[in-house]
């Protein structure tokens, strides 16, 4: 069966949408928010209209229902993300806070000066700003494995560096600027055998494609819905569950308590233990429909069509003249980046967007990969399973009008 | 919105071969200023003798916008007081900020500039090297 | 004018919902959440279907929109509370967030053992357990300011109290369980008489009446848009300006940087120095849209139905024989606390459900007020601005029956 | 749903007049459990001679159900082994949850409490007395 692009893209209004200046718009922003399709704004309102309450302290029919579907959320990401349990699932803001989160719960309690916790140069700032907090509370020791010059993390480096006292390694599932897929199995595997624990942080990872945590024996991971169709203001922590058991709390509030006395409380189970005060409720119960929304499409055609597409613009970019595209990865998820000679990444987006075509320029939220890569700033085409070639094209043909407008 | 109107002619000019800039050593007596959102970074430094302000340079990393914003600066302001280069920089960025209509005579490179405040999202390109200033001539004369 | 409560009832879809036993749905759990109206679920699906896109990072079409709807809706939500600027008013998830985050940022760093926290026994524990984390880490002291018999303060008791090395006063505005309103404005002068900063937990407050931080000069205040018409997964903290800026940030990642070094990073200006990660951007969009609505009704109208609606349940409860209301505030908020004599506020609550009637039962996350109640749970009804007295008069009838089942 | 099911004769008569229920001094060596959703506590204690469990008693703190729950329960258990009373707790508690249809006879009290499985926000109240007992026979026979 021929992959249904129009149907999917009739699913999301936005993208037959035009820009002030009259132009289709051509939306390859998707690394840092999706589009949603109407089932999920749908399923917004019909929690609001049915089913709005707070969950789990109420006896009464719509407290009872919030609660259901909402603990029916949990469970369905839990086996979306391959959980052995629910309770391993801890709702969050995002990805951001999910690692803010195993930072102070997790690496306060258990990680002491001299400890050393390993992140790569490609991370985005939300995966190394929280581990240069937990170093300057706790004199933890940050490394970080380098890139080649293809875009892929240098292995032999995290080999030698896993020898170091490493107790945690955090790293990137896929690159939020280049594209690379990171060997994710191979680098649990060898964190594991050094006796470190592993976070992943699959924000733009899983998006593109499940993610087993128990195959992988990933010890966390960290996601956002709205980088995969869902709502902004949701994500995940998944953990294993006796590392969640012994970690200590993380916020303090409504919800997360057994018994709350006037000097001292105690802590609920979990996954109770990590979520204080009232939940995103609409942003869970919500991002179980972006999830079975991107089911029922089917993951091997989304990775399909993202792949192809991404292809087909490294193809077409790299014959533009005077453009340099960064790295070259084995393995490339639904992003690129890329410079212009004599072109500055911001005035490129800005003059293409007249043209409605929407890519992000500057560091990406990866300063320290900006660093190696020599350069301020890049422009960033990211795609997800409605782009097309013909987008591809459009994209490609507006970098002709940029060098007209700068006389190149 | 019109392009043409946001990479005029004087402003590419100064892009691509901006005046008074170089790369600056990192003891050099600049002042900095940076945008976080982006990462465009222009650095700013000059000499003042009595209440001259001459021989402004700088050291810009950025677009388009933010380089010939940083070559207009250095051309214009070099060889005006302190007062004036302070009236200067006010001037340009409440007009930006569309606080008040600067009355720039229609060729002057500052009239150019001030078409940014069209564009908001590159207001910030354009202020940044007179923020830049801003903070060196404080540093001048902390009065 | 007469108050059009048919229309704004029909603003809200959900109150002409039927329970699953056929009753008409009468929802008096307002204090849990409040429902959402109709102007503000459209705005969500404007949102994702017009503007959506990850903020203040692009700079093509979308990108712009949305950042300038998310700053507009902060200088729109800076207005609504009083703040000088909106600098000072930082979105979190919710009341829970806020107050954490005061704890940890602030509390972190300008506490120390010996010095003294004063809450007060009525506060949620929201308004606790952040508190008690701050003294384990820090050696800090919690005090509680006491309660009068009638479910007011001991304002005298708090008088006293400061008299101690107190550096903070954390108090609710009104009590989540009894609808106490408190004199916020004694009190606060009162903690700045004596040094101390203050933070106002206005969760149950602001959606019943617009608060001035400035005229209060309040240092802190934290509410939920939940409670107030607005989307779950959305709060705000405002703070001081002064305050904020000696702050040390609270979650790290993308946004709340400046710049990102290996070892070290440099913060973000205000307010996005507490802003890590992408915010939930369609909740503070649609949280504007929840102000305006009700300030389209006006808070003075708010204010009267649900004043009129509590007196007239004030006394309609009273008339009940075995029926204890707890606490006879001067001033009452759209909460009242009740137990009745041979019954558990659970069969109440689980009875009348049938009924299609939503109170709540438990501790309602205010476990200490409860042991000074001397009663382990209670059963709440909270009125918000579209309840009615015909509402009332359902609730009154429906306690015959629980008393019927339990032949009493 | 059919609240007469819920609340049927038996439950309120072992709610109202609740059987081996005293309150318990600090000391005494009762097992806990809470719910923290709605406050509710009961604890559980007795005696062991042999395997034979006696004098069950508990003090709870709850509604209709979890009163109910624990006087049927200090009733049925007192007096048979220990053996017995955990699987009367697991039949109980699986029954509750679903996983297993108990084949209590109709007039056991314990039928009674069965139905409380169709109240799902409930059966937390139905076992807390039953989880109490549990952590208490742990106690007793830690193998
Ligand atoms: C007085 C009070 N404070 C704090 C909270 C916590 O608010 P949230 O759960 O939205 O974080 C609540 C809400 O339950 C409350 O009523
Ligand atoms: C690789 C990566 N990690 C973390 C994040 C942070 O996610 P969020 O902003 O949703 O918290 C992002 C998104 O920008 C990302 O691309």
């Amino acid at each position: 069966m021929d992959y249904p692009i129009d149907t999917i893209r009739d699913d999301f209004p936005i993208l037959s949408a035009k820009t002030d200046s009259g132009a289709p718009m051509v939306y390859l922003d998707n690394a840092a928010t999706s589009q949603k399709p109407s089932v999920v704004v749908d399923a917004i309102r019909t929690y609001y209209e049915e089913t709005n309450a707070n969950v789990h302290r109420g006896m009464h029919h719509l407290a009872e229902k919030a609660t259901a579907e909402f603990e029916g959320a949990r469970e369905a990401i839990a086996a979306f993300v391959g959980a052995p349990d629910a309770r391993s699932v801890i709702f969050t803001r995002g990805t951001t806070e999910s690692i803010n989160l195993v930072a102070q719960a997790w690496g306060r309690k258990f990680l002491k000066a001299g400890d050393e916790v390993v992140l790569s140069i490609m991370e985005h700032h939300s995966n190394i700003v929280p581990w240069q907090m937990l170093a300057q509370a706790s004199g933890v020791r940050l490394k970080y494995i380098p890139m080649l010059d293809d875009g892929s993390l240098d292995l032999e480096a995290y080999r030698a560096l896993l020898q170091g006292p490493v107790k945690l390694v955090s790293v990137t599932h896929v690159s939020n600027a280049l594209g690379t897929v990171n060997p994710i199995a191979e680098i649990i595997s060898l964190a594991h055998e050094a006796g470190a624990r592993i976070l992943i942080d699959s924000a733009q990872g899983i998006p593109h494609g499940p993610v087993d945590v128990t195959a992988l024996d990933a010890d966390f991971l960290a996601f956002s819905a709205h980088k995969m169709c869902g709502p902004t203001g949701f994500g995940v922590l998944y953990g294993k569950e006796a590392l969640l058991e012994v970690m200590d709390p993380f916020l303090g509030g409504g919800e997360m308590i057994h018994t709350v006395g006037l000097e001292s409380s105690t802590w609920a189970d979990l996954p109770y233990k990590f979520e204080a005060g009232t939940p995103n409720i609409a942003g869970a119960i919500v991002t179980r429909t972006a999830i079975a929304y991107l089911q029922g499409i089917g993951f091997d055609a989304i990775e399909k069509q993202v792949h192809d597409v991404t292809d087909y613009a490294v193809k077409a970019l790299s014959r533009v003249e005077g453009l340099t595209l960064h790295g070259n990865p084995p393995e490339r998820g639904g992003a690129l980046a890329f410079n212009m000679e004599g072109l500055h990444p911001h005035d490129i987006s800005q003059i293409i967007n007249e043209e409605g075509i929407a890519i992000r320029a500057g560091h990406v939220c990866c300063q320290p990969l900006m660093e190696r890569l020599g350069r301020p700033a890049i422009a960033r085409a990211s795609f997800y399973f409605y782009n097309t070639v013909e987008e591809v094209d459009r994209l490609v043909a507006s970098l002709d009008t940029v060098k007209k407008i700068f006389r190149i | 919105m019109n392009l043409d109107e946001l990479y005029q002619e004087i402003i590419l000019a100064h892009f691509k071969r901006p005046h008074h800039a170089r790369n600056f050593a990192e003891d050099e007596a600049f002042e900095e200023a940076f945008n976080p959102t982006c990462g465009d970074k222009t650095r700013v430094l000059g000499q003042v003798a009595g209440d001259r302000v001459s021989g402004l340079e700088h050291d810009t990393q950025g677009c388009a916008i933010s380089i010939a914003s940083a070559s207009i600066l250095c051309e214009r302001l070099s060889g005006t007081s302190v007062e004036e280069c302070r009236a200067q920089v006010r001037t340009l960025v409440d007009g930006l900020h569309g606080r008040r209509v600067p009355g720039y005579p229609e060729q002057d490179p500052l009239a150019a500039l001030l078409t940014v405040k069209r564009f908001p999202m590159r207001i910030r390109c354009a202020t940044l090297s007179w923020e830049a200033l801003e903070k060196w001539l404080d540093r001048q004369d902390p009065a």
